[in-house]
């Protein structure tokens, strides 16, 4: 059983007019003008976000929460609106449930330590699926270690779906929580994690969500979920670099030690004892990156004056075409055949190493992604070196997907 | 031939190659003419880092010069492979810890390779020149 | 004794031509021309920032390290060139010694955390001073908390200057680590640190330097200091938000674990085993802040071309001027009043709440910080609510000074 | 009076006064002429979180009505205290929950104030609301 995504507004998208608002997309590589198809590894940003960083710098940059002065206010308060923007966009209840932090990777890493340190104990458990990100491997295996627990798997099947048989199994075993993708940045499966998320609660276990390669594609609504926590990425979704998102349920937030010590998430400060600050301020040691949060909230904006459900479309039928047009080529074989898939297409042809591929497609100015994704696990799984990856973003069109293939027919004709 | 020689015999085939796809094609079909490499030498202590695909090297000291074979999974690779090695190998440890390899530069390849691949290229030649070293101390100790 | 800063160079800065850089500093506040006093909070970015920034993003914004493709290299490249800046800027060894990070205080809570994990046991202590900065206290309460280690506080004098008499004492007392702050961000005390790196290397001990306040004012050479560590924010020294940097020895960096996992930090994943990548990724979890580097390393550029000893010498000019204009002003009292100070100017006023003259200044225009500016327990010692915090930067003028000496004698006026 | 006659008597004083100095005087003189506090209640229990100046209250509940006295560190603050106190003081529990306080806004308070300063004016704003709840509750139960 897998999530279904349902459109609610067709709202058709004007690409070549959205592609103006991206000008790095008429870059020339290597004569060729540039095909972007590593939008997994990091999207493109709007003129509307570098805009909105830059308005920030020109005439309010200032820093935010300690100052009486004005230009200390107008920072205050245009860096807690994008924190606003973003408790909407995942659907939050309450904006102090949305913690600043550097991406995905650190907020996986702050509920790892900050839930070990209070919850964890030698036996316990951790359980991940086989089709983890290393950001959602790594952290867990350090925390599990200093507290002499360990991690254990949801696997996976040779279509790269998550087995779900044995979960309940799994699950009354000493896990104190759960952490999967929503969407997988290797095979582009999209996890069917209501089922999961309704088991672990079941155990009355926590779950945290990588959405890292999700809330860019499809609506995302942390309550209608019921997930604990939920982390992503801004880079991912057309925001700036060095910005990222952890939300939790209030609940948990205020149950969890803070994570790093120092300004802004204390209140009182004596050699011999502190106290913290509030809601999400205990959670955001030091000056945050007000620029990024700003950032990220003008990414959200730009993404909903599109629609969600208009992006949602597009990239569906421009995956469509993708998948036919690369089952046309021979020896091309996808890797993860998941039919709820979004943003990635991970392939192999022939016996054509993944590297030599991607580099002859690079010299003709299109741009994948060739190795293991930080997701050797799954390679393993597959003994496979790693794949040829090319991901989507809704200003990718057919044109370029017909640039895909016919460059990978060229490198064919080469490496054969 | 020389070192030197060797090396501006390549300049000299790739200065006839015009485009990048005529490099490639040329480096491609070094790869798969490349000598296969005794498989019983394909093993983890032979491998070297730095690449995104998996190179493997042998050294054979012999007569005062080291033969080197080698291998990788990756075709492309295994044609720069070849060609350092074709340039390297039947040299003398100190001919080859003092070589200065230019044509790597001089044939465009830094400037059309991946600087992934250029840094694997750049991983070979510092473990070959170690093994070089390794080789040489041997034989001032002996 | 403290630390001589010899000026190079005594090349004049032209603040006027300089000031066009910044066009935030042409600002009205409630129909006044904006006077930015709050530097030591955060400085104002020059346009060459920006624009490396929007460059960035504009041509070649792309995930670094793991890419085959051509913008992938182009970021890489650039993203690492920052890095040699970085080093270079502080005279560090090699350029794998500089670990990004998002700011002073996560460098500081990183060497807490993975400083504790290796080396505190219980009964050991970490030395800091009396005048640090939250973000250089809560990070070492909290990491000894978690090991039953204790922190040790070198007292501070009233005129806000270190008392070291008894240094070595305390640095025989199971001390394991040293943490000070260079410049104080709430006197502007600029502390003997050589002295105190000497004494704690007689002892074995490593030192961490909070730099914060000093890499902006000063010429920072980490192997002249021969310092252990070293942090510092980007937003401080002139470049973007949600950036900074620790400096460690090769050898510690080497011997410490890591700190966050995932992405870019690992060599390779199993679920069994994990090995951890060389410096610097070893250290830096996830995709990092790339426009982040870039822009300082474009700030760094900036602070080159106009020259660290005209800035220097432009800054304590400045600093002359506005101490005796200060000094003027009846009722007025220094908080800290070492003669060796860079950048911050703290101050009462009567018995007037700072609270409420920074208020009044405000409304001319005038940007101060008010309150215990992190350090509270400098504010504990003291007995006071507070200070009043006007900060300098090279941009600032004469006029300013007169703007702020004239809204002072206002507020009196309003208050009195 | 009202709480609503006191506001508009309010709106009605700084509609007088021009610019912002004049405002802050008055704001200022506020503060200065506040009835002083038992220093008895200027404890801990009695602060007032949210604000970089410290803010004691205390509610007195006699004969139906709450009669709060105040002080600060901060002499603004005080005046913004004595304002809220003005109005909200010597009325019923239910009349202190329910009250509308649009005069902060109208006089246009908020957009001279620092945010820093409205948060606290709410904060304080809210302390008396909860003391009003308290004693409503208790006189319900009673
Ligand atoms: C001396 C000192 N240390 C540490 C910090 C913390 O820096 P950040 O907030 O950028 O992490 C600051 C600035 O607030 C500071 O002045
Ligand atoms: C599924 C998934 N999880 C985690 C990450 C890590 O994100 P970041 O590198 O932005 O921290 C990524 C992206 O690389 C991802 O695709």
């Amino acid at each position: 059983m897998h999530d279904s995504v349902t459109i609610k507004d067709s709202n058709v998208l004007d690409v070549e007019k959205v592609r103006k608002d991206f000008p790095i997309l008429s870059t020339l590589v290597f004569g060729h003008p540039l095909v972007y198809l590593d939008n997994a590894a990091t999207t493109q940003k709007p003129e509307a976000v570098l805009n909105a960083m830059d308005e920030y710098y020109h005439t309010i940059n200032s820093n935010v929460h300690r100052g009486v002065h004005h230009l200390s206010q107008l920072a205050t308060d245009a860096y807690e609106l994008a924190r606003k923007k973003i408790a909407e966009y995942i659907g939050a209840r309450h904006a102090h449930e949305i913690i600043y932090t550097r991406g995905t990777t650190e907020s996986i890493n702050m509920v790892a330590a900050i839930f070990a340190k209070r919850y964890l104990k030698a036996g316990d458990s951790v359980l991940v699926s086989g089709m983890e990100h290393h950001s959602n491997i790594v952290p867990w295996q350090m925390a599990c270690e200093e507290r002499g627990a360990t991690v254990k798997v949801i696997p996976i099947d040779g279509n790269g779906e998550l087995v779900l048989d044995g979960l309940d199994k799994l699950l009354s075993e000493g896990v104190k929580l759960v952490s999967v993708n929503y969407v997988s940045n290797a095979l582009g499966t999209i996890n069917p994690v209501r089922d999961i998320i309704r088991a672990a609660h079941r155990h009355g276990i926590p779950v945290l969500l990588d959405a890292a390669q999700a809330v860019q594609h499809m609506e995302v609504d942390v309550q209608e979920l019921d997930v604990d926590f939920l982390a992503f990425s801004s880079h991912k979704i057309y925001g700036p670099t060095g910005f990222g998102v952890l939300y939790g349920k209030e609940k948990w937030l205020n149950e969890l030690p803070p994570y790093q010590g120092g300004g802004e998430m204390i209140k009182t400060v004596t050699f011999e004892k502190t106290t913290y600050n509030d809601l999400p301020y205990k959670f955001e040691a030091g000056t945050p990156d007000i620029a990024g949060a700003i950032g990220l909230g003008a990414a959200l904006d730009y993404i909903q004056t599109l629609g969600l459900p208009a992006i949602r479309q597009a990239e569906h039928n421009l995956m469509a075409y993708a998948l036919d047009a690369l089952h046309e080529i021979e020896g091309l074989r996808m890797i993860g055949s998941s039919v709820n898939r979004a943003g990635v297409l991970s392939f192999l042809v022939g016996d054509i190493h993944p590297f030599d591929l991607g580099e002859i497609l690079d010299k003709q100015g299109i741009a994948v992604r060739t190795g293991h994704h930080c997701a050797q696990p799954i390679m393993d799984l597959y003994c496979i070196p790693g794949t040829v990856r090319a991901s989507l973003a809704f200003y990718n069109t057919p044109a370029e997907i017909d640039r895909l293939t016919a460059g990978i027919r060229k490198a064919m004709k080469l490496l054969k | 031939m020389t070192i030197k020689e060797q090396q501006d015999e390549i300049i000299g085939d790739f200065e006839f190659l015009g485009n990048w796809d005529d490099k490639y094609e040329y480096i491609i079909q070094l790869g798969k003419e490349l000598a296969p490499m005794d498989p019983k030498y394909k093993i983890d202590e032979n491998l070297i880092r730095g690449c995104q695909s998996r190179v493997w090297m042998h050294p054979d000291y012999k007569d005062g010069s080291i033969t080197f074979t080698a291998d990788s999974d990756a075709v492309i690779t295994k044609g720069l492979v070849s060609l350092v090695i074709n340039v390297l190998s039947g040299h003398t440890p100190k001919e080859i810890i003092d070589a200065d390899l230019y044509f790597i530069d001089a044939i465009g390849l830094s400037s059309h390779l991946s600087p992934t691949r250029s840094n694997g290229l750049l991983s070979m030649v510092k473990q070959i020149k170690l093994y070089a070293l390794a080789f040489q101390a041997k034989s001032l100790q002996s």
